[in-house]
Formats: C-alpha cells, structure tokens, sequence
C-alpha cells in the first residue's frame, strides 16, 4: 500500500516553506481561485438540487472526492450528483456528465470509452469495475463510485499505478525465444491449440483491478499480484520460447512472493473485465512449479 | 524488480508439504474426531484408557505423525498467513525463529505425553 | 505552493523524442533505439492506453507466395480514389511483410493456420485475403507486443506527461526552421519540463476523433500533434477526408464490426423497410456496399424522417441464428450489451455513422519528414498520403509499423535516399483561390504568432527556443488556471455539434460555410476560457482546455479544405459537384498556419511508381 | 505536489460487506486454521497432565483420581466446555471440508463452480454440526 516514495515528504516540506516566506502573487491569485470555486460549489449544489427535483429520470451517483491541494476537499468526502439517465448510459457517461455539466474538477482517467485502454476500473457499488463496460441501468441506485481499494489516491477517482506496473515489469514481461527463423519473411510456427492455450492470457488490458480485489496483494506489497503471474503465464506457456527460459520463468514466479502468496480468493476472476481465468492460470503455475522443483530430486 | 531467487527456493516445496499434510489430515483427523468423541465418549476419558491405546505401537506411531503433520500444517499455515500481510526483514525472522522454536516445544512435550501413556516408546 | 517549484522544471535530454506511444510511437522508438540513439517516449497516457489497442481487424501484407506487393499496392491507390502519392503506397506495400512478421517474432499472438502459419482474411477493397489478424483484437495484440518490446529495450518512458508544443526555431519559411525538443506537463505533478531533443521529434499522437461528437476514437484523441506541428508550420494535408464507419453504437460510438453485415446482418429504417435494397442504395451490394456508401444510405434514411428516434437505424442479425452468432460475432454481443444494454440475440441493433479514421494530417514525405528540420511524424497523425481520399480497412496499422520504423530510424540518423515526395512549399505546388466567408484564425491576429511576429529577435539556438516554449507554456497554463472563465467543455461541445452537423458525411456550400462561422466564434470564446480547478495535483481541466484548442484549429483547417474541393472523392462528398473531378482536383489540400491565419494551397498527387505510373480509374468494386 | 491519500487498513477492512464467495471462504479458512492450532497447543498442554499422572498408583488410576484424569472429567462437567467442543467440531468440520475444496482447487478441479462448493462446506458444516449436538451436549454431564 505504500507504494508513496519517502523523499516525497521533505519535498513537500521544502514547498511549504518556501509558500510561507512570500506569498507570491501566484499563490494568492490561487487563493482567490479557491474561494471562488467554493461559491461556485454552493451554487452548483443548490441548481443541482432544483434540477433533479425538476426531472423526474435522473440517476444519482455518490462519487468519492479528495484532492491534496484544494482545501475542502483534502479530507475525502462524497459528493452527490443527480445526472439525466438516458437508455444505454454507462457509469463512465455519468460521470462525464456530472464532469462537465456540474464540476469540471470532478478528475478520472478514461480514453478508449470501449473496454480496450484500462483506464477506468473503479469500485463502483461495492466492486472493481469498467466504469465504460458498467450500464448504470443494473446498478441499485445511489450509484457509488470509489476509486480502486488497496492503491494511494492521488486525486478523486485516480489511483497511483505504479506499484502495479512495477509488478507487471517484474515478471520479465516479453517474448523471448531461443531462436527465429533465418528468413526473416518466415514466421515461426504455432499450433492452433498452443494459441488457445494462451489466448484469454493475451487479453489483459492493465486495469488493475484484479490486484485492488485480491487481500493478499493488498496485505503484501511485494506479491507479484494476479495480473503480473498471468502475463509471466503468457509467456511461459507459449510453445515458441524455449525450455530453458520457460523454466526461468517459473523461478521468477516462484520467489516466495509469487505464485505462493495465492490464496485462491477468485475475487481478481470474478472482477476482471476481460474475463481471463486468473485463478486458473496461478494454479497452473503452481503445479508447473512443483513439478519443476521434482526434478530437482 | 522484484528481487531475483537464486537458488532452490523452498516456497514450493513448503506449499505442496502444506497440501500434502492436508491431505493426510483429512484422513486421520477424522478418524481421532470420530474416535474420541464418537466411538469413546469424551466424559468417558481416561487416563488407563488413553494408556491402552497409546501401548500399540501401530497407534503410537501414527498419533505422533498426527501431532508432527498437524503442527507443521498449523504452524506454517500461521507463518504463512503473516507473510500474507505483508511480512517481512527482521521482524519475519524473529517471528519465523519463534515458531519453529514453540513447534518444537510442542512436539517434544507431545512426545513425552505419548510415551507416559505407553510408559516408555512401545516396543 | 511557491510558482517556482513548477516552472524552473529540469530539462531532460535524449537524442530522439518520440511523443505518443500507439503503435507508431513504439516502433519508432524501437528502430530509433535500434540506430544507437538515446531515445525517450513522452505520452499523456501510459502506452498500453493508446487507441491502437482498439483496433480490431486487422493487418495488410502481402506474406503469401501468391500474394504481391504490387497487388497490395494497387489495391490501396485504388481504395485511395487516387489521392495517395505511390512513393509512400509501395513503401507501405513493400515493407509491411516484413513489419507483421517482425512483429509475430517478437511473439504476437496472431490467429494461426491449421499448419501453424499466421492466418490471413478478406477484407474490403482487397483482391487477396491480405488481413493478417489477431482474433477481434489485432490492435490490442499489437500494442501490448511493442510495448513488451520497448520493456525489454529499457527504453524511457515518460507516461503521463501532456506534450504542449513544440520547440522550433523562428526563421520566416517554415522549411528554414528546425526542431529542438518538445515542452511537455506532467499530470501528477504539474511539472512543466523541456525535453530537449538532441536529433530529432518524432510525433504520433494518433487520431483527431474528438474534432466530432461521435466517434470511434479515444476520448483522447484530440489532435494535438497535429495541431502543434500545424502552429509550428507544418502545412496539414488533405485534412477534409475523414472516414465515416456505418454501425456504430449511438450512445458511445463503440465500432460494431463489418464482420456484423458480412455473416448476413441486415439493416431497417424505421418502417421496417431494408433501405439498403428498397430505397435503391446498392442494389447489388446491399449491406455490403463500401463504409462511405452504406454511412451515405443511413444519413439519408434519417434526414428523410425514417430514422429511429430521429437518429439511427437497425442493425438486426437475430435471423442468423444463436448459433452462428455465438460461433463468429460473440464479441459483438458482448459490446452491444455492455455498451448499448441490448441483447443482439433479441433485439435489432441501433446503429449509425461515426467519425472513424482521419486520412489527412500532417505533411510528410515517405520517410516520415516533416518540411521542418528534425521533425518527424508517423501514424494516423501523419499524412505520407497513403490513405488518400479514402483509407482500406487494414492498412492503418501497416502504416503504424512501416512508417513509424522509417521515421525512427531516420531521426536517429540513418540516411536515406532523395525523398520523391516534396514536402512544405517546395517543389511543384499551386497557390489556392479561396475567399473565406468568415474570418478565419486567430481572432486577435498574431496572438499566436512566432517570435518575429511578436517584435522579438529570431532565435536559432536550440537550447534557447526550447527555453523559451517552456517559458510561454508556462505563463500559458498560469494564465489559465486563474482565469475565470468559460469551460472547455461549452466550446469543445459546440465545435463538435457544428461539425457533426455540417461537416459530417454529407457537405454542402452553406453548411461548411455555416460550420466555419461556428468555429469563429467559438475561437471567440475559447479567448476567454478559464480552468475552475485550481490544483496541480493531476489537473484534467486544464488538459482539456488545452486540447480544445487543438480541436479548434484542426477543425478549421478540416472545414476550410471540404469548402474549398468542391467535388466528389473518396470520403468527401459535395452535394453541388457529385463527381470526381480530375481534372481540377487530382492534388492535395494543404493548409498553412500563417501568422494566425489559416493558409490553402495544393500540390499535386505523385501518382509515378518505381516502375508504373498508376492512372485513375472509376472505383467501382 | 505529489501527496495522495492512503485509505488504511480500517477502510480496507470496512470493505467486508462486499465479500464474495471465494473471499468469505479465505477469511473463515484463516479463522478456523488459527483455531485450531490455538487447540492444538491448548489440546497438548491439557493432555501433559498425563505425565505427572503417569506417575500416580495404579489404584488411584484404577479409580479415575489421577491428575489426568480428573483435569479431563472436570473440564469436561462444564457446559461450556461441551458447548466449546461443538464450536471445535464445527471449526474443524468447516477447515477440513473447506480445505478439501482448497485441495482440489489446487489440483485445477471445479475452479468454476467453487463458489457453489464453499456453499456446500457451509451447509454441510452446519448440518454435521446440528447432528452432533446431542453426542457431545448429551452424553453423562
Ligand atoms: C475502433 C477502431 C478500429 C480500428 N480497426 C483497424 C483495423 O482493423 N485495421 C487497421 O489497420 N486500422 C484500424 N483502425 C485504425 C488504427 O487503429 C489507428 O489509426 C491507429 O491505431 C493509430 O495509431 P497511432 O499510433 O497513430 O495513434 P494512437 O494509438 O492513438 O496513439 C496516440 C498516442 O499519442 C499520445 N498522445 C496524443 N497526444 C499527446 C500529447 N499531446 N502529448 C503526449 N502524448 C500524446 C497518446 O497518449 C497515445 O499514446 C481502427 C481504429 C479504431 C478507432
Ligand atoms: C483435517 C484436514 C485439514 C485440511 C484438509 C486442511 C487444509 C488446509 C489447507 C489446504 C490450507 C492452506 C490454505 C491456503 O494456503 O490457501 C490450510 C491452512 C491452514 N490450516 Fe489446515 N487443514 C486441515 C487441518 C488443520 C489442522 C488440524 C490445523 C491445526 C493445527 C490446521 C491449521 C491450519 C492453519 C493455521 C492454516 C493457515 C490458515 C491461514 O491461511 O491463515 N489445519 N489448511
Ligand atoms: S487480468 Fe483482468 S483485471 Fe487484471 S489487469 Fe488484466 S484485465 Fe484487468
Ligand atoms: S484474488 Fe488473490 S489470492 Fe489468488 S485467486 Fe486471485 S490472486
Ligand atoms: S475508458 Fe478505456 S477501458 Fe474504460
């Protein structure tokens, strides 16, 4: 969980300092800024409430906010929006909606708005999910949408990655065979069952939300997490790299934080959007290992 | 990175003793439920009764794995758990020294319960 | 929160910049890296976020013995209604094999053939099944193997970080200038730095989708290299052609395969009729007609009040059969269910066009070189002019990894031969006629304008003009976060409503006229725009206030070029020239960034090969 | 400047409520495990009394007033000690039906219907549980 890096404090602290000998121009002009974005706040809440009084199919989403810099949001809160409910409206259309009709400092990642960028997993309603794959209409009213359990909020709804993509690098995440073919319009051969084998493993889109469902990897920070096993699966199962590096492979996956730590929870299969065997996968692997470690004997 | 093993690493080997001690628990942990509170009523314990038993060689011994497999089961389970939440340097040293050191105590002192019953290793 | 902490940013250094991290920005860094540069990416969103990963069809190349890359080559002039310049088509043809096969060593998962070979499909336009193809998801196979590969490389990356311009010097001809780095704003922190670029900037910042309010393309899909090249003065080519795709998902845009209409879907208007064949749209083809045709039919079905709600028609595949359907279109229930809440196995589909793929963007020669020394650009952002008036399904991603490699490896100094496509105002090129209705650019003229403009001395020193962009970038977002003003999202709304109006599928004299007039205004008050979030901590406000006004100046340069070719090619369809005219428009729009005014000029399509020259033909298929 | 906001473990815990299966499952399987080895401890130090007793007259062993014997019968007058054992039986029914779903999860069996066999463990264990009361509730106090 603290996946925050320790000089951070004594720059912070430097900054402050600094703010505190002279109040430069900047910051009072921000100052002033703040306040109003206050009153604009209070206005918003009253015309919000008129509006959802006004309209009858409006949708309510609860949305977790907090903000390190802006004072009145540094201690997390919720704030309610009422948006206008239309058929096929996603979780992400909602809070696209409240962003730039209500509070355009309502802050998320999103990009591909189609399932494919892994952007936007959230915890809405009580479990990780694609803000942009979430029809709001299956979801009980209020809507509550929180940022990814188990990782540091930088600001409303984002979460700090790195920890997850610093677990993604440690499995040694690409393609490495013994050798390729010489010609090099020849492609190397593959049979259709070895690209089954690793087909859902391929899916993954880095949402992270299996790592923010599973307990271990919130209790263990140095847990390689679902998402890294699964891509080191990928590679380790792909009949085109060779023995050796597949054995590799599985030592990386057999530190004592690696596939060990599983506890075949299924919370990170249940959540993810790509619906890859992740369970199933970490248990492969497991048994690929023992059998490994045998032949040791 | 995550640190790199080097060598045989015991994580393995660990998590399939924990399975394969499971296994064998199943078995006999039923058979001491069914044992001591079925067949022979726990309020009609006793220590003359508890000594015969104990004076079978053949039921000696397999008491003793009982209480060797279940402390290892139990005791690596907990370590387990811990290193689960996050555990680790120093303090996972301490804690791991700790639970071999209390496993230990365990054993011997199950050892010498089983061997006041058979008065003496059964021979 | 003292100023300073933001603004004396470091600098970094490295040989070759690459900003975006698509398909194109990866494998430019890749061959960049692979030339012995130092090279570092910068992208505003982590690589595995790109729009590549959408991609869903596949990729062109001529890998089978009974397959050639003339054919390919053919096939895409052809497709590009001869708009494309054949330098650039048989570049693309001639390396995209060995690209895809490069890209299956580096272990994509492509589908395979029973004997293990990767497989190949059809695809429109194309005269041998050419696709090479991933399942439904080529793109996110492709993406996710660069960026392995870039991993594995070690190569930087600095994610998260929003490039806001570029550092170019300030000679008077843009072909006189040179590029020196980029000047970029990293979202968590709010740091503004320099990335000083010691051989070259390549751009491949990907679509400009966002220009309209309906769109296949990522939210992030703003334009921005483009539009930054395009201020720096870099003419934008052929920027009017824009593709329609004809099933797309009303509420979000999400793409709903061609593979739909090909196994058999059907689509009705509201009255239950199947327009394609009973109002005489296709009477051979149908459904199956190509993208602009089919787009065409279902506009005309809406405006001529036969539309479902005014707005779409009905994509219905329910005849097939659960079966078939689960067997070869189960992703495409998945994606109308998640993003529609309709069950395609009970209900019709709503469906209609979308802003798909932009064919024009910035001017470039079969190398990847911009007329500004030491600027590159590759990807959808760029124009080599392949594409032409009209881009075939497949042939985007060939030219992700076909150009993104050559403009790698050119800016990390490999040398190449003479390029035989001009580009800037060099070589053969005609002025344009063209009076604006409407005043266009800048309103306060020159706001925007080089140094020179500004009364200033030219500067030349690399050092010094990446110095001074960060400077201005810097007052730039100061300015902005304490204005009070409108939000972006009011002026991004209404540019993208004007053009999905008036410059969508279907273009006429007074819509384009109307569109521009729109745009001016909304350049009005994008002058009084103001960020309401004061914060520095990961300030998406204020990103998107500065997209927004690359969506106004590519929105502008779009609208100018549909206004100024009055005729019919390709994509572009002008209903007072219904035609393609040979004759007078067999060449390229360009459009220059003028001191704050928008400049158009042409140069004729290269239709000499290395060996023929390709003559226009009618397109029919 | 780059802070962010650590939600703890109170708010991760406060998360309990959206549990699923597979989850629920880990968390008694912790639960029961560390009973258990709590037990096993307990359960040794209880039965070490039979070392002193090994000592004792064969009469007073005869006659059930060894050590042993008597920490035996009198713990077990108490209800609830009774009522505990029950609470064991269920504890240690649940940890080995449970661990035999884990078993087999391992062994890649039914991982897609293991939210069905954590139901299973719960209403068996229950079952087996409600079953014994009278063996061990009953039985001479
Ligand atoms: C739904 C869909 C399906 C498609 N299917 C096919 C197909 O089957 N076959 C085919 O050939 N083509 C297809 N295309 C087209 C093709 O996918 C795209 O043209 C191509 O992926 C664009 O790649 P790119 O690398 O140029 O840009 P992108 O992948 O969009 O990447 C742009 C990069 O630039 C970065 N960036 C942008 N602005 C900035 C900035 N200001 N500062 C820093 N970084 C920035 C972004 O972070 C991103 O990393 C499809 C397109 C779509 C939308
Ligand atoms: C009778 C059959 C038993 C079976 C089938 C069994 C099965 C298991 C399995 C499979 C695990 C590993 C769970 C995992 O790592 O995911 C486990 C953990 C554990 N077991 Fe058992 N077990 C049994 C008996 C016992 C006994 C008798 C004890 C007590 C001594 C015990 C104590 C533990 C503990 C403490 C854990 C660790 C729990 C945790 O994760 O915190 N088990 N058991
Ligand atoms: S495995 Fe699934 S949940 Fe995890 S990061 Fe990948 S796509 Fe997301
Ligand atoms: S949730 Fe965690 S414990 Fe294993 S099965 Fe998934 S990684
Ligand atoms: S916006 Fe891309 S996954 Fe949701």
């Amino acid at each position: 969980m603290s996946t925050q890096l320790p000089q951070q404090s004594d720059a912070d602290a430097e900054v402050e300092s600094d703010a505190e000998e002279a109040p430069s121009k900047g910051d009072l002009r921000r100052e002033r800024k703040r306040q109003r974005a206050a009153e604009a706040e209070a206005e918003r809440e009253a015309e919000e409430g008129e509006r959802a009084a006004a309209n009858e199919n409006t949708r309510e989403i609860l949305v977790f906010r907090f903000d390190p810099e802006v004072e009145g949001k540094q201690e997390p809160r919720f704030d309610e929006f009422h948006v206008p409910f239309e058929k096929g409206m996603t979780v992400l259309d909602a809070l696209i909606y409240a962003r730039d009709h209500f509070d355009s400092s309502l802050t998320f990642r999103h990009s591909c708005r189609q399932a494919v960028c892994g952007s936007d997993a959230m915890f809405v309603n009580g479990q990780q999910r694609l803000a942009c794959k979430t029809q709001i209409s299956e979801l009980s009213d209020p809507v509550r949408i929180e940022p990814l359990p188990h990782a540091d909020v930088r600001k409303d709804l984002v979460v700090d990655m790195q920890h997850f993509y610093d677990q993604m690098d440690a499995v040694e995440p690409f393609f490495d065979p013994d050798e390729l073919p010489e010609d090099e319009l020849a492609e190397q051969r593959q049979s259709r069952e070895n690209r089954e084998k690793v087909k859902m493993s391929t899916r993954c889109i880095w949402c992270g939300a299996c790592m923010s469902s599973c307990n271990i990897a919130a209790g263990d920070n140095q847990y390689l997490g679902p998402a890294a096993i699964n891509k080191a699966y990928r590679f380790a199962m792909d009949d085109r790299e060779g023995e050796d590096r597949t054995e590799e492979r599985l030592e990386i996956l057999e530190q004592e934080h690696g596939v060990w730590r599983c506890q075949t929870q299924f919370s990170c299969t249940e959540v993810c959007p790509k619906d890859i065997p992740l369970t199933e996968h970490i248990q492969e692997l497991k048994r690929e290992a023992v059998k490994n470690n045998l032949k040791f004997w | 990175m995550a640190e790199r093993y080097s060598s045989f690493t015991p994580g393995g080997t660990m998590w399939l003793l924990q399975r394969v001690t499971a296994a064998f628990l199943v078995v006999v942990l039923a058979f001491h439920f069914f044992l001591l509170h079925f067949v022979n009523h726990a309020d009609e314990v006793s220590f003359l009764a508890s000594s015969a038993r104990m004076e079978t060689l053949s039921y000696y011994s397999l008491m003793v794995l009982f209480l060797v497999t279940a402390t290892f089961h139990g005791v690596n389970g907990v370590y387990n758990a811990l290193i689960n939440q996050g555990l680790t340097g120093r303090k996972k040293q301490l804690i791991k020294g700790a639970l071999i050191l209390a496993s230990i105590v365990l054993i011997v002192q199950g050892i010498r319960t089983a061997n006041a019953w058979a008065g003496g290793f059964p021979l | 929160m003292s100023q300073q902490s933001h603004t004396d940013g470091r600098t970094y250094e490295h040989d070759v910049i690459v900003v975006g991290a698509g398909g194109a920005g990866l494998r430019a860094a890749i061959s960049a890296q692979e030339a012995g540069a130092d090279v570092a990416i910068v992208s505003k969103l982590h690589p595995v976020r790109s729009h590549t990963g959408a991609a869903e069809g596949g990729i062109n190349a001529a890998i089978r013995d009974a397959d050639s890359w003339e054919d390919h080559a053919y096939d895409t002039m052809k497709g590009s209604d001869y708009l494309g310049d054949a330098p650039a088509i048989e570049r693309l043809c001639q390396e995209s094999p060995k690209e895809t096969i490069q890209l299956e060593h580096w272990g994509m998962a492509f589908s395979r053939e029973e004997d293990g070979t990767v497989s190949q499909r059809p695809f429109g336009g194309l005269s041998f099944p050419r696709t090479t193809y991933a399942g439904a998801e080529t793109g996110h196979q492709l993406l996710h193997t660069m960026y392995e590969q870039v991993v594995k490389r070690g190569i930087e990356v600095y994610d998260e970080w929003h490039v806001m311009n570029l550092a170019v010097t300030d000679e008077p001809e843009p072909e006189d200038r040179s590029c020196h780095g980029v000047v970029a704003y990293e979202l968590q922190s709010g740091e503004i730095a320099g990335f000083r670029a010691n051989d070259g900037v390549i751009l491949t910042t990907g679509g400009m989708g966002q220009v309209y309010d309906h769109t296949t393309n990522a939210v992030a899909n703003t334009g921005d290299g483009v539009a930054m090249a395009y201020r720096a003065g870099v003419p934008m080519e052929d920027m009017e052609f824009i593709q329609f795709h004809p099933t797309t998902l009303p509420s979000t845009g999400v793409l709903i395969s061609e593979g739909v209409r090909g196994e058999g879907g059907i689509l009705y208007n509201e009255e239950g009729e199947r327009f394609m064949f009973e109002h005489g749209y296709a009477n051979n083809d149908g459904e199956l007609a190509s993208r602009d045709v089919v787009s065409r039919a279902e506009l005309t079905e809406v405006n001529e009040g036969r539309g479902i709600e005014d707005e779409y028609v009905h994509l219905d595949m329910r005849h097939l059969g659960e079966e078939r359907i689960l067997d070869r279109l189960e992703n495409i229930l998945h994606l109308a269910e998640d993003f529609e809440g309709v069950d395609g196995l009970e209900e019709p589909m709503p469906v209609k066009p979308g802003q798909h793929y932009a064919m024009g963007g910035i001017e470039t020669n079969e190398y990847g070189e911009t007329c500004i020394d030491g600027l590159y650009a590759a990807g959808e952002c760029a124009c080599a002019s392949v594409h032409g008036a009209n881009r075939l399904g497949g042939n985007a991603l060939p030219e992700l990894i076909v150009f993104g490699k050559l403009a790698g490896r050119h800016a990390a100094g490999e040398e190449y031969g003479e390029p035989e496509i001009d580009t800037g105002r060099r070589g053969d090129y005609e002025d344009a006629e063209f009076d604006s209705p409407v005043p266009l650019g800048e309103p306060d003229e020159g706001a925007d304008a080089t140094a020179a403009a500004d009364g200033g001395e030219t500067i030349t020193d690399g050092d010094a003009v990446l110095e001074r962009a960060v400077e201005r970038e810097t007052e730039r977002v100061e300015e902005l976060l304490v204005a009070d003003g409108v939000n972006h999202a009011e002026i991004r709304s209404a540019v993208q409503d004007t053009m999905t109006e008036n410059v969508n599928v279907f273009r006429e004299e007074e819509g384009l006229e109307q569109a521009l007039a729109d745009l001016q205004e909304a350049r009005e008050r994008y002058r009084d725009v103001g960020v309401s979030d004061p914060s520095r901590t990961f300030n998406t406000d204020l990103i998107h206030t500065l997209e927004t006004r690359n969506i106004l100046d590519i929105a502008e340069a779009l609208t100018v070029g549909a206004l100024a070719r009055n005729e019919f090619r390709g994509a572009h369809w002008r209903k007072e020239n219904q035609i393609r005219d040979d004759e007078n428009w067999l060449k390229h729009t360009l459009i220059s960034w003028n001191d704050g005014e928008p400049e158009l000029w042409y140069r004729p399509v290269v239709l000499e090969g290395e060996e023929k020259r390709y003559e226009p033909k009618v397109r029919s298929y | 400047m780059s802070q962010s906001h650590n939600r703890g473990l109170i708010e991760d815990f406060g998360r309990w409520r959206e549990f699923r299966a597979g989850m629920w499952a880990w968390i008694f399987h912790k639960f029961t495990g560390w009973v258990l080895v709590g037990y096993l401890f307990t359960h040794i130090a209880v039965l070490s009394t039979a070392i002193p007793a090994s000592g004792a007259e064969q009469a007073v062993l005869q006659a059930g007033d060894d050590v042993y014997t008597q920490t035996i019968v009198t713990l077990e007058e108490l209800l609830l000690v009774r009522i505990l054992e029950v609470g064991l039986l269920a504890v240690a029914v649940f940890h080995i039906l449970n661990g035999t779903r884990l078993l087999f999860v391992d062994l890649g069996v039914g991982l897609d219907s293991q939210d069905k066999s954590f139901y299973a463990s719960l209403i068996l264990t229950g079952l087996i549980t409600v079953a014994s009361v009278p063996t061990f509730v009953g039985g001479a106090l």
